[in-house]
C-alpha cells in the first residue's frame, strides 16, 4: 500500500501528498515510509514473513530502486554497495534471513558505511510462519551494531528515519528489529516529507573497505570505539523513554512488549528502550533506583535481563514472562499477576472445543501431486522452506526434513552418503528457494556425485510469502521485464546430466519422471512447471464435482489432502462419499486423476467437452 | 423311374444335408457353389435351421464351428479360393475336434483361375491344406445322386469322429442336373454325448475309440475349446507327452476306423489287365470308357474311390497287384497319382492321364488312353 | 488495560477475506476519529489455516491485540472459528457467526468411525456467558444479491449493528478497499447485513451408522506377480511390495474396505471381505480420541 | 444303350437354360434318364448361353454331351461358336436371322425368335419355341409330356403363353414340312 | 458378497499375463458384471481369438472358445445363432479385432447380432512381442516402429459406430467400477454391443515408450481420460510440457446406443436351432 492510495482517508494534512495526515499503516508499510522519508534510494531484500511487505509497499516508487535480491546476503551486499556508493540504502529480511546475510553483516560493522545503511530484521516470536523463533537482538550484540526496536507503526516510521541518521552519524549499519506483531499491526502514522539525500559518491578507502586481515585488525578497534560513542548516545537518547508515575514497580522493556506492559500497568513507571543495543545501562540503573521493584518484560531471550543483571542491578523477568513464544496482553498480565504485581484477572470461560485447522496446501496447488508420487515411491524426502513444507503434514506425509533455505539438497546428499535412508533420497525445493540457497547444494551434489534426485517445484513465484517475483520469473519487483533464469539450462550447466521437466498436474507423468530420475545414478533433477494457483495471478478453471452416484467412497481423492474435498453425508457401503466445494476448487484435475471410478468430473457446462475429448 | 427328379448337384448336396439333419449353414458366395447357399436359405428355415451369409469364407467356417459347438449340425460350401481361406478353420476344427462339413465345388486354379470350369485340383489341398499334422476325411461323389448320399455320409462321419469332413466335387457335378431318386429316409449318426457329472467332466478324455464325448455349449457342461495343443482338460499345454498324445489320437481316431470311412467302387476288375483309377466326374468318363473298351475287347476295369482321404491304399494296392497297368485319370497335373504309386509300390505300371485346362476328361480320351496303354502292353 | 480501548475480533479461514474485512473495519474506525491498531497474521497460516484480525480502538491504543474476554464483537466468518475465538468476547459482548462451515480435511480422516470431527452449529456451544449472538447466512444473502464473494460485507453489516460508528464511515471504507468493480454489490450486501435476520440453523445429518470395521484382506501370494498396482492405489497405504517383489499387508487396521486393491489387481490375488464382527460405532468414536 | 444329346444355344435372355431343363424333365417324365448341363459364369450374362441335355434309357455314364445329335442355335454367336463342333451326323436348327453361309442341306433355319416375339412380345420364350421345333423334329419326348414339363417348370401366370410358344415351335416344323 | 474368483478355473491360475497387465482387471470387472446380472454360468459363452486378451477366456469357468486370430466374432455369431439363449461375449484385442479380425468385427456390428464384444486395447501386439498395431498412436515406438509409428491409428469406437454398432462404449481398465457398469449395460443391450477397454501393456508399450509399469500406465490412463491439459491449459509454463506427456482427452462412457432390429440369422418360423 502506498501513501497515494490511502490519501483519501486522511484526517488532516496535505491533500495532495498526504504529508501531515495520519493514516493507517502496517508496521512494514511504516518502516518503508520511514525509509522513503529518509531519502532512501536503494531498497532491497528477500521475501520472508513477516518482512515481505516492506519492499512491496514502495515498489511502485520510481524515485527509489526497489528490488528483490536472490537471497538476504545478496540483498545486504547490494545495500552495502549502494551505501558505499553514497546513497541511503535499506535491506529487509525476516529473522532467519539475517542468518544468511550474517557473513556480510558481521563485517559491515568493521567497514562502516558510506551513506546511511539500515537493515530490517522482522522476527517471528510465536513462529507464525517460521522454522524457529530466534531473537535477533543477539546479532546486534555479536556484530556490535546498534539496534532499534519500534513498538508500533508510528514508531516504525520514526525509528527508521532515525536509524538512517544514526548510521551516518556513527558510520555504522543499523539494525531495526520488528516482530510479527509490529510488522502486521496496523496503526495510525503521521506522514512526513521525504528528505532527499543525493549521492555523496564513492570514496576510495581500501583500509576501510578492503577487509584483508591487516586492514580488519585496524577496523576492529574502530568498531569498539564506535560502540563506546553509541553507548554515550543511547544513554541520552530520546529513544530511551521513561513514563508513568507509580514507583511500586518499574518495568524495563522494548518493542511491542512495551505496549502490553503499558496496557497491563497503566500507571507504572516504564523505561522503554527504543534503542536496545548498546543497552543504556546507566539510564537503567538510574531508573532502577527510582522504583521499588524492577522487572524486565521482553519477548524471547533474557537479552536485557542478562545485561542488567551483569551490571549488578537487581531485576526480575523471565521468571514470570516466558522465554518461548510470543507475548501478548494476556501473557503479560498473567506474568505480572504471577509476580504479584497485579491481582488475578477475572476467570475467562475457556473456548469450547473446536476443530484443529492447520495450514494446508491450497486447492489446486501444483506441489501436491509430486508429493503424492514421492510418498508412493517411498522416498526419503529432505524438504526446504516454502509452501511445500506443508507436505510434511497428513495426509501427504511426504517430507522428512525441513531446516533452512536451501538445506534440502545438501542434506539429501548427506542422507544418501549415510546409507541410512530406507528409500530413495529426494530433495524438494521451490524455484525461489533453489535460486536463494539451493544452487551451491546442487553444485556440491554434482561435484561429489551424490546419488540423489532434486525435485525443483517451480511455480514461478515466491508463493509462501504471497507471490513475489524472483530471478526465475523474468519480472522485477518494480515490474520491469528482465532476463529470467532458465532452471533447466542452469541445472544442466551445473553438470546434472539427467534433468527432466514434467507437468505436475499430470500425476502419472510426474510419478514416472520421478521414478526414472530416481533410477538414474548420480544426481538427477526433476522440474515441475505449473504456476502457483494463488499468485501472482489466481489460476482458476471450471470446478470439478463428484458424481455422487459413481462415487464409491474409496477415499483415494482424500489422500491428496485438498481442502476443497470433504466428506459428504451420503455413503457407499458404510463409507462416506466425498464432495467438492465449488467455490474453492480450481479445476486442477488431480482428484479426478486419483478417482478410480472416475466419479469426479468437471461441472456440467464443460462435461460434454471433456468427456468426448472434442 | 418312379419319384425321379431332375436335380442339380448342388441341390442334391442341400437335400442330403437336410436329410442328414443339417440345421446350420453359413457361407460366402462363390461360383460354382453358390446354389448351395441359395437353396439352403430357401429350405433350411422350414427345416428348423438357421442360415447366415458371412463376410468371407474364413468367417463362414468359424461361424459353422461356433454353431456346431452350440450343438448344431453345421456346414458351409465354397470353391477353391474360399477353400484356401477355410484352411485355417479346418485346422481349428480338426484340433478342437468340432464336427462340421465343408463342401468344395472345385473349379480351375490356382488363385481365381477358371471360375466356371471343372477341376480336380484341390484334392491334395483337401488333404494337406491346413498346416500341421492332421487327418482328413474327404469324400468325392461322381454323380448327383452320390452327392446326396455322400453329403449324408459326410455329416455322419463328422459327428461320429468329431472332425471336419470335406465333400469335394467339381463344377460339372455341381451344376449338372440329373434324374435322381432320393430315399425316403437316411441313417443319421450323432456325435457322442457325455452323460457324467459335469463337475468332473474332462472334455478331451477319449474312450478307446479315440473320440471323446462332446457336449454343446449351454448343455450344463462348461469346458474350454482351443486350437492350441491341449490336455485332457482341454487346457493349453506344451508338454511333449501330452501334445504328442493329442496329435496321435486325433490322427488315429480316423485312420483306425478307415474301414468305416472308406468307400470305393470297382468295375470289371476280375480279369482286368488295365485298371483305370478315377474319381469324381472322371469316374463317370472312366465308367463309360471301360464299357466302350470292353466292347472293343480290351480287358479293362476301374477302381473309383468315393473316399479320397483317408486314401484307400490297401484297396488300390490289391488292384495294382492284379493288373499290369493302372491308368490314373484326374483333372489336375498329378495329385492322387502319387498316392496310387505309393499304394502300388511297384506292383504295376502307373500311367497318368492328366488334364488341367478347364475341360473334362471324356470317355473318348480314356478309351484312347487305354488303347495306348494296351499298345504299350502288347 | 486502557479503559477507553475497545476490541473487535474477526476470524475465519485463510482465503475468506478476513484481512480485507479487518482493514475495512479499521478504516471505518479511523474515519470515526479513533486511534486504531489492528493486528493480523500472514504467511503460512493463511494456507487454509485459521486467520484472525484483532482490532482495537479508542482515544489512544497501546496493545494491538485484544485481551481475552474483552472484545465488543467477535465476527466469525465460519462456525468453528466462532467457537475458537469466543473466549475473547467480553461478558455482554456480541458474536456474529456465519452459518458457513469449512470442514478441514483433517476432520475427515477418521475412517474407522466415519465421523466428521466438526462441532455442531449450536449457539449453546458458545458458552454460558451473556452474549448477544447473531447467526447469519452471509453466503446465501450475498449470493442472492449477486456475488457470493460479497458475503464478508454482509457480516460487516451485522457487525455494524453492534458498533457505534456512523454508516457513512463504513460505506466510505468499503468503497475504498473492496476490489474495483465490486463496490456496489458490497455496499448492497453491507446494508443487507445491517438488517439481516437470524438464519435458521440446518439440522446436522447423522454420521453413517453402519460401520463395516477393518476388513479382512486375503492375499493369494501364489497368484501375485508383484506388479505394485495395489500398493499404489491403496488410499490408506495398507499394502507394500517389498524389494523382493513380495506383497505385504503392512497396515491391516487402516483398511476401510474400499476394495480398490481387489478391483485393480490384475491377478485376482487380493480379496477384501467385511469383518465377521462389527465394532460398535460408539467405541470407535471414543477410541478415535480428540482431534490433533 | 439308347443315348441322345441335345444342345440349345443362344444369347442370354432367350430362355435356353429353362428350355434345356424342361426337355430333361420331360424325358424323366417319360421314364428316361436325363442330364441337363448349362454354361455358367459371365457367358450366361447376356453373351452366349447354352443348355445341353443328355437323354438315355439307362443310367447315364458320362454326363456331358460328346456328340450332339441336334443343336438349336438361336443367335449368330451361338451358331458360329457351336456349329464347328458338330459331327457329320449332327443336325443343326438355326434361327432364320442368323443363318450361316455354310449351311448344310440337312440344317434347318426357322424364325424361332420372331415367333417368340409374336407370341410374347419378347425373346424370352425363344427357348420354348425352340423346344417345340426340337420335339417336332426328333420326337425324343412326346408332345404331351413336353407340355406337362413346360407347365411344371414355368410360373403359372406365364404357363399359357409358354404352351402357346411351344405349340408355335411345333407348328414351324409342321409348316416347313408342308 | 460373492467372490468373483468362484468363476475362475483355479487350477489354471495364475494366468500367463505379465505383471501389471491390466487385462486381468478387465476380466475381474467382467466377472463382476456377470454376477450383477446373475447369469447362469452354463448359459455364458466367452469367445476369444488370439493374443494376450484372448487368453483370458481360458481362466473362467464358463463355456469358453479360444478360436483363431481375429475370428472370434464369427465363432460367436455361429454360437449365438445356433443357441440364442446363450450369452455370448467376445474378448478380443486391438490387433486381433482391428487388424486381422476387423472385417468380422464390423460385419457383426452391421448385422446387430446380440453379442457383446470386449476389445482390450493395449495399443500394441503383446503376445508376439510388441509390434505396432492398428491402434499404436502415431509417433509411438514399437518393435516394428523403432523410430516411432508413421501410420495413423484407428479410433475403434468411431470405426464401430461407422459400422453400425448399436451400442458403443469406451472404458478404462483403470476404472473397474465404471467398467462393470458399462459391461452390464452392454450385455443387457439388445443387439450388438461393443466396448473398447483401454488397457495397458507395461511389458512392451510401456517399456518402449517410457511409460513405466502397470501402475504408472493406469495413472496415465486416468489422466488421459480427464484431459489434464484441458483445464488450465492456457496458463503459463504449459508450453514447457513435452507433448508426449500431454495426451489428448479421450471419449469414455457410452458413446452410442440405439435400438435396431436384432439379427438372429434366417430362421424357420418358431424355430431356434436344435
Amino acid at each position: 500500500m502506498t501513501v497515494d492510495t490511502i490519501a483519501d482517508s486522511e484526517v488532516e494534512g496535505d491533500a495532495d501528498t498526504g504529508i501531515g495526515s495520519r493514516v493507517l499503516l502496517s508496521g512494514n508499510e511504516a518502516v518503508a515510509r520511514g525509509a522513503v522519508e529518509a531519502g532512501v534510494l536503494v531498497a532491497t531484500g528477500y521475501p520472508g514473513t513477516p518482512s515481505t511487505e516492506i519492499l512491496e509497499s514502495i515498489a511502485d516508487r520510481d524515485d527509489i530502486d526497489v528490488r528483490w535480491a536472490t537471497n538476504e546476503k545478496v540483498a545486504l551486499d547490494v545495500a552495502l554497495g549502494a551505501s558505499l556508493g553514497g546513497v541511503r540504502a535499506l535491506a529487509t529480511m525476516k529473522h532467519v534471513g539475517l542468518n544468511v546475510a550474517s557473513d556480510t553483516f558481521m563485517t559491515t560493522a568493521y567497514t562502516g558505511v558510506g551513506a546511511g545503511l539500515v537493515i530490517v530484521t522482522a522476527d517471528d516470536p510465536g513462529m507464525h510462519s517460521s522454522q524457529n523463533e530466534q531473537d535477533n537482538r543477539g546479532f546486534a550484540r555479536m556484530a556490535g551494531v546498534p539496534l532499534l526496536e519500534p513498538a508500533d507503526s508510528s514508531e516504525a516510521r520514526e525509528y527508521t528515519t532515525i536509524a538512517f541518521a544514526i548510521s551516518e552519524e556513527f558510520d555504522t549499519p543499523v539494525l531495526v528489529r520488528t516482530t510479527t506483531r509490529v510488522s502486521h499491526n496496523r496503526g495510525l502514522v503521521r506522514l512526513g516529507p521525504r528528505i532527499e539525500h543525493p549521492t555523496t559518491g564513492f570514496t576510495r578507502d581500501p583500509r576501510k573497505y578492503v577487509m584483508i586481515p591487516s586492514h580488519a585488525r585496524l577496523r576492529r578497534p574502530e568498531m569498539l570505539k564506535r560502540l563506546e560513542r553509541l553507548t554515550g548516545y543511547v544513554e541520552a537518547s530520546p529513544l530511551t523513554v521513561e513514563s508513568g508515575r507509580s514507583s511500586d514497580i518499574g518495568v524495563v522493556t522494548s518493542g511491542i512488549a512495551h505496549n502490553y506492559v503499558r496496557e497491563a500497568l497503566p500507571d507504572a513507571k516504564i523505561l522503554k528502550l527504543g534503542m536496545s543495543y548498546p543497552v543504556p545501562i546507566k539510564a537503567i540503573r538510574a531508573f532502577a533506583e527510582s522504583v521499588d521493584r524492577l522487572l524486565v518484560v521482553e519477548e524471547l531471550d533474557p537479552y536485557l535481563e542478562n545485561d542488567i543483571l551483569a551490571a549488578g542491578i537487581a531485576v526480575e523477568g523471565k521468571a514470570f514472562f516466558s522465554q518461548a513464544g510470543e507475548l501478548g496482553p494476556d501473557a503479560v498480565r498473567r506474568g505480572f499477576a504471577t509476580a504479584l504485581a497485579l491481582p488475578d484477572g477475572p476467570t475467562i470461560e475457556p473456548a469450547p472445543p473446536t476443530v484443529a485447522r492447520p495450514p494446508l496446501m491450497c486447492p489446486g496447488c501444483p506441489h501436491t501431486p509430486p508429493f503424492l508420487a514421492l510418498r508412493r515411491l517411498g522416498a526419503v524426502v529432505t524438504g526446504d522452506i516454502g509452501c511445500y513444507t506443508l507436505a510434511a503434514l497428513a495426509p501427504l506425509s511426504a517430507m522428512d526434513t525441513c531446516v533452512a533455505m536451501g538445506s534440502s539438497i545438501g542434506m539429501a546428499a548427506g542422507m544418501a552418503a549415510s546409507g541410512g535412508a530406507q528409500g530413495p533420497v529426494v530433495a524438494t525445493i521451490g524455484d525461489s528457494t533453489f535460486l536463494h540457497g539451493g544452487i551451491p547444494g546442487l553444485v556440491d551434489a554434482v561435484y561429489n556425485q551424490a546419488d540423489i534426485t532434486v525435485l525443483i517445484l517451480d511455480n514461478g513465484t515466491v508463493a509462501m510469502t504471497g507471490g513475489q517475483e524472483h530471478p526465475g520469473t523474468g519480472i522485477t519487483l518494480q515490474e520491469s521485464e528482465t532476463t529470467p533464469v532458465d532452471l533447466l539450462a542452469l541445472c544442466r550447466a551445473l553438470g546434472v546430466d539427467d534433468v527432466r521437466v514434467v507437468d505436475p498436474y499430470d500425476l502419472g507423468a510426474t510419478y514416472g519422471a520421478l521414478e526414472a530420475a530416481i533410477a538414474s545414478p548420480g544426481p538427477s533433477v526433476v522440474i515441475t512447471n505449473r504456476p502457483c494457483v494463488e499468485a501472482p495471478t489466481k489460476v482458476r478453471d471450471r470446478p470439478y464435482e463428484v458424481i455422487a452416484d459413481a462415487c464409491t467412497a474409496c477415499q483415494a481423492c482424500m489422500t491428496a489432502g485438498c481442502p476443497s474435498i470433504v466428506w459428504s453425508d451420503e455413503t457407499f457401503e458404510g463409507r462416506r462419499k466425498v464432495s467438492i466445494d465449488p467455490i474453492t476448487c480450481t479445476g486442477c484435475t488431480l482428484c479426478a486423476q486419483l478417482c478410480p471410478p472416475l466419479a469426479i468430473l468437471p461441472t456440467p457446462s464443460s462435461e460434454i467437452e471433456v468427456r468426448t475429448g472434442v | 423311374m418312379s419319384g425321379a427328379k431332375l436335380v442339380q448337384g448342388n441341390e442334391a448336396c442341400v437335400r442330403g444335408a437336410l436329410a442328414a439333419g443339417c440345421n446350420f449353414y453359413a457361407g460366402y458366395p462363390i461360383t460354382p457353389s453358390s446354389e448351395i447357399a441359395e437353396l439352403m436359405v430357401r429350405f433350411l428355415p422350414d427345416a428348423g435351421g438357421v442360415f447366415v451369409q458371412m463376410e468371407d469364407e474364413i468367417a463362414s467356417l468359424a461361424t459353422v464351428i461356433g454353431a456346431s459347438l452350440a450343438g448344431s449340425r453345421a456346414m458351409t460350401a465354397t470353391s477353391g479360393p474360399g477353400f484356401s481361406l477355410m484352411q485355417e478353420h479346418i485346422g481349428f476344427a480338426t484340433m478342437a475336434e468340432v464336427p462340421c462339413v465343408v463342401v468344395n465345388v472345385m473349379r480351375g486354379g490356382p488363385s481365381t483361375g477358371l471360375p466356371t470350369s471343372p477341376s480336380q485340383g484341390d484334392v491334395m489341398q483337401a488333404r494337406w491344406g491346413t498346416h500341421g499334422d492332421h487327418p482328413s476325411i474327404v469324400l468325392a461323389p461322381s454323380s448327383v445322386g452320390e452327392v446326396f448320399n455322400l453329403t449324408v455320409k459326410a455329416f455322419n462321419l463328422a459327428e461320429r469322429f468329431r472332425t471336419p469332413v470335406t465333400l469335394i466335387y467339381d463344377e460339372i457335378i455341381g451344376h449338372t442336373r440329373e434324374s435322381v431318386v432320393f430315399p425316403d429316409s437316411v441313417d443319421v449318426i450323432s456325435r457322442p454325448r457325455p452323460n457324467g457329472d459335469p463337475s468332473t467332466f474332462l472334455p478331451k478324455a477319449a474312450p478307446p475309440d479315440g473320440v471323446p464325448p462332446m457336449p454343446a455349449f449351454g448343455d450344463g457342461y462348461r469346458f474350454h475349446v482351443t486350437g492350441l495343443t491341449h490336455d485332457e482338460r482341454g487346457f493349453p499345454t506344451t508338454d511333449p507327452g501330452q501334445a504328442g498324445a493329442l496329435i496321435t489320437r486325433i490322427h488315429d481316431k480316423v485312420t483306425n476306423h478307415q474301414e468305416e470311412i472308406t468307400e470305393i467302387e470297382t468295375l470289371m476288375l476280375d480279369d482286368a489287365e488295365i485298371a483305370i483309377f478315377a474319381y469324381g466326374i472322371v469316374g463317370r468318363s472312366a465308367h463309360e470308357a471301360v464299357l466302350r473298351a470292353r466292347e472293343a475287347g480290351i480287358r479293362v476295369g476301374m477302381i473309383r474311390p468315393l473316399t479320397l482321404w483317408p486314401f484307400p491304399y490297401h484297396q488300390v494296392g490289391e488292384v495294382a497287384a492284379q493288373v499290369d497297368t493302372l491308368l490314373v485319370a484326374e483333372m489336375n497335373l498329378g495329385q492322387l497319382i502319387g498316392e496310387v504309386e505309393r499304394a502300388a509300390a511297384g506292383r504295376s505300371e502307373i500311367v497318368g492321364h492328366l488334364r488341367a485346362d478347364g475341360e473334362p476328361i471324356t470317355p473318348t480320351d480314356l478309351v484312347a488312353a487305354i488303347s495306348g496303354a494296351g499298345a504299350v502292353r502288347t | 488495560m486502557s479503559d477507553d480501548s475497545s476490541g473487535l475480533l474477526l476470524a475465519g479461514v485463510g482465503g475468506q477475506g478476513v484481512i480485507l474485512a479487518g482493514m475495512i473495519v479499521a478504516d471505518a474506525l479511523v474515519r470515526a476519529g479513533h486511534d486504531v491498531k489492528q493486528s493480523e497474521v500472514h504467511g503460512m497460516a493463511q494456507r487454509g489455516g485459521s486467520v484472525f484480525s484483532h482490532i482495537r480502538w479508542g482515544s489512544s491504543v497501546d496493545s494491538p491485540l485484544v485481551p481475552l474476554g474483552s472484545a465488543e464483537v467477535l465476527a466469525a466468518f465460519e462456525w468453528a472459528e466462532a467457537l475458537r475465538w469466543v473466549e475473547y468476547v467480553r461478558e455482554g459482548g456480541a458474536v456474529v457467526a456465519d452459518l458457513r462451515t469449512i470442514v478441514p480435511p483433517g476432520s475427515c480422516t477418521d475412517r474407522r468411525s466415519w465421523s466428521i470431527r466438526y462441532p455442531d452449529i449450536d449457539p449453546d456451544l458458545l458458552g454460558r456467558r451473556t452474549l448477544k449472538t447473531r447467526i447469519v447466512d452471509a453466503s446465501s444473502t450475498a449470493a442472492e444479491l449477486g456475488n457470493i464473494r460479497a458475503a464478508n460485507s454482509v457480516i460487516l453489516g451485522s457487525v455494524a449493528a453492534f458498533l457505534d460508528i456512523e454508516h457513512v464511515h463504513w460505506e466510505a471504507a468499503i468503497e475504498r478497499l473492496v476490489p474495483a468493480g465490486t463496490e456496489a454489490v458490497n455496499l448492497t450486501s453491507f446494508r443487507a447485513g445491517c438488517e439481516v435476520v437470524e438464519a435458521s440453523i440446518p439440522p446436522r445429518p447423522a454420521d453413517p451408522d453402519g460401520f463395516p470395521g477393518p476388513h479382512e484382506i486375503d492375499i493369494r501370494h501364489e497368484w501375485c506377480k508383484g506388479c505394485d498396482i495395489c500398493s499404489r492405489v491403496c488410499p490408506e497405504y495398507c499394502l507394500e511390495v517389498g524389494i523382493d517383489g513380495e506383497l505385504a499387508l503392512v497396515d491391516a487396521e487402516a483398511c476401510t474396505g474400499c476394495r480398490l486393491c481387489e478391483l485393480l489387481c490384475p491377478d485376482f490375488a487380493i480379496a477384501v471381505s467385511p469383518p465377521t464382527e462389527n465394532v460398535s460405532r460408539g467405541e470407535l468414536v471414543a477410541s478415535a480420541g480428540d482431534p490433533p | 444303350m439308347d443315348r441322345s444329346e441335345y444342345r440349345i444355344a443362344g444369347a442370354g435372355g432367350q430362355g435356353v437354360v429353362t428350355a434345356g431343363r424342361i426337355l430333361a424333365e420331360a424325358a424323366i417324365l417319360s421314364g428316361a434318364e436325363a442330364i441337363h448341363n448349362q454354361v455358367y459364369g459371365p457367358q450366361s450374362r447376356g453373351g452366349a448361353s447354352r443348355s445341353d441335355v443328355v437323354i438315355a434309357t439307362e443310367r447315364i455314364g458320362y454326363p456331358l454331351a460328346e456328340e450332339i445329335d441336334l443343336l438349336v442355335a438361336l443367335s449368330g454367336e451361338a451358331c458360329s461358336r457351336y456349329h464347328p463342333e458338330l459331327a457329320d451326323r449332327s443336325r443343326l436348327v438355326v434361327d432364320s436371322r442368323c443363318v450361316p453361309t455354310d449351311l448344310r442341306t440337312s440344317d434347318r433355319p426357322y424364325p424361332i425368335v420372331d415367333t417368340a416375339r409374336s407370341v410374347s412380345g419378347g425373346q424370352l420364350v425363344s427357348g420354348v419355341v425352340a423346344l417345340g421345333v426340337l420335339q417336332a423334329l426328333t420326337g425324343v419326348v412326346e408332345a404331351a409330356t413336353l407340355c406337362r414339363a413346360v407347365a411344371d417348370r414355368v410360373p403359372t401366370r406365364h404357363c399359357e403363353m409358354n404352351l402357346e410358344a411351344l405349340e408355335a415351335g411345333m407348328r414351324l416344323v409342321a409348316g416347313d414340312e408342308r | 458378497m460373492t467372490d468373483v474368483r468362484d468363476h475362475l478355473r483355479e487350477w489354471a491360475m495364475p494366468h500367463v499375463l505379465c505383471p501389471g497387465c491390466a487385462h486381468g482387471i478387465v476380466l475381474r470387472s467382467f466377472l463382476e458384471a456377470v454376477d450383477e446380472q446373475e447369469i447362469d454360468r452354463n448359459r455364458l459363452a466367452m469367445v476369444a481369438g488370439i493374443g494376450c486378451s484372448s487368453r483370458l477366456v481360458g481362466y473362467v469357468d464358463f463355456c469358453t472358445l479360444h478360436g483363431t486370430h481375429g475370428r472370434a466374432p464369427a465363432f460367436a455369431t455361429g454360437l449365438k445363432m445356433a443357441r440364442p439363449e446363450l450369452h455370448v461375449v467376445v474378448v478380443t484385442g486391438d490387433g486381433d479385432g482391428l487388424a486381422i479380425g476387423a472385417n468380422h468385427l464390423i460385419h457383426a456390428a452391421r448385422r446387430n447380432i446380440d453379442i457383446t464384444v470386449l476389445l482390450l486395447n493395449n495399443s500394441i501386439y503383446g503376445m508376439t512381442g510388441g509390434q505396432a498395431a492398428p491402434t499404436t498412436p502415431t509417433g509411438a515406438v514399437a518393435s516394428t516402429t523403432p523410430g516411432g509409428n508413421t501410420e495413423p491409428n484407428f479410433d475403434a469406437c468411431k470405426l464401430l459406430i461407422g459400422a453400425g454398432a448399436s451400442f458403443v462404449a469406451r472404458v478404462l481398465a483403470a476404472n473397474p467400477i465404471e467398467m462393470t457398469r458399462v459391461m452390464v449395460e452392454g450385455m443387457t443391450h439388445s443387439g450388438f454391443s461393443f466396448i473398447e477397454v483401454v488397457s495397458d501393456c507395461p511389458e512392451y508399450y510401456g517399456r518402449y515408450n517410457g511409460m513405466g509399469g502397470g501402475a504408472d500406465m493406469l495413472t496415465w490412463m486416468a489422466g488421459r481420460e480427464v484431459g489434464v491439459t484441458g483445464p488450465l491449459s492456457s496458463k503459463r509454463f504449459v508450453n514447457h510440457v513435452p507433448s508426449s506427456t500431454a495426451p489428448p482427452g479421450m471419449a469414455t462412457g457410452i458413446i452410442q446406443r440405439e435400438e435396431r432390429p436384432v439379427f438372429t440369422g434366417v430362421h424357420g418360423e418358431g424355430s431356434h436351432g436344435p
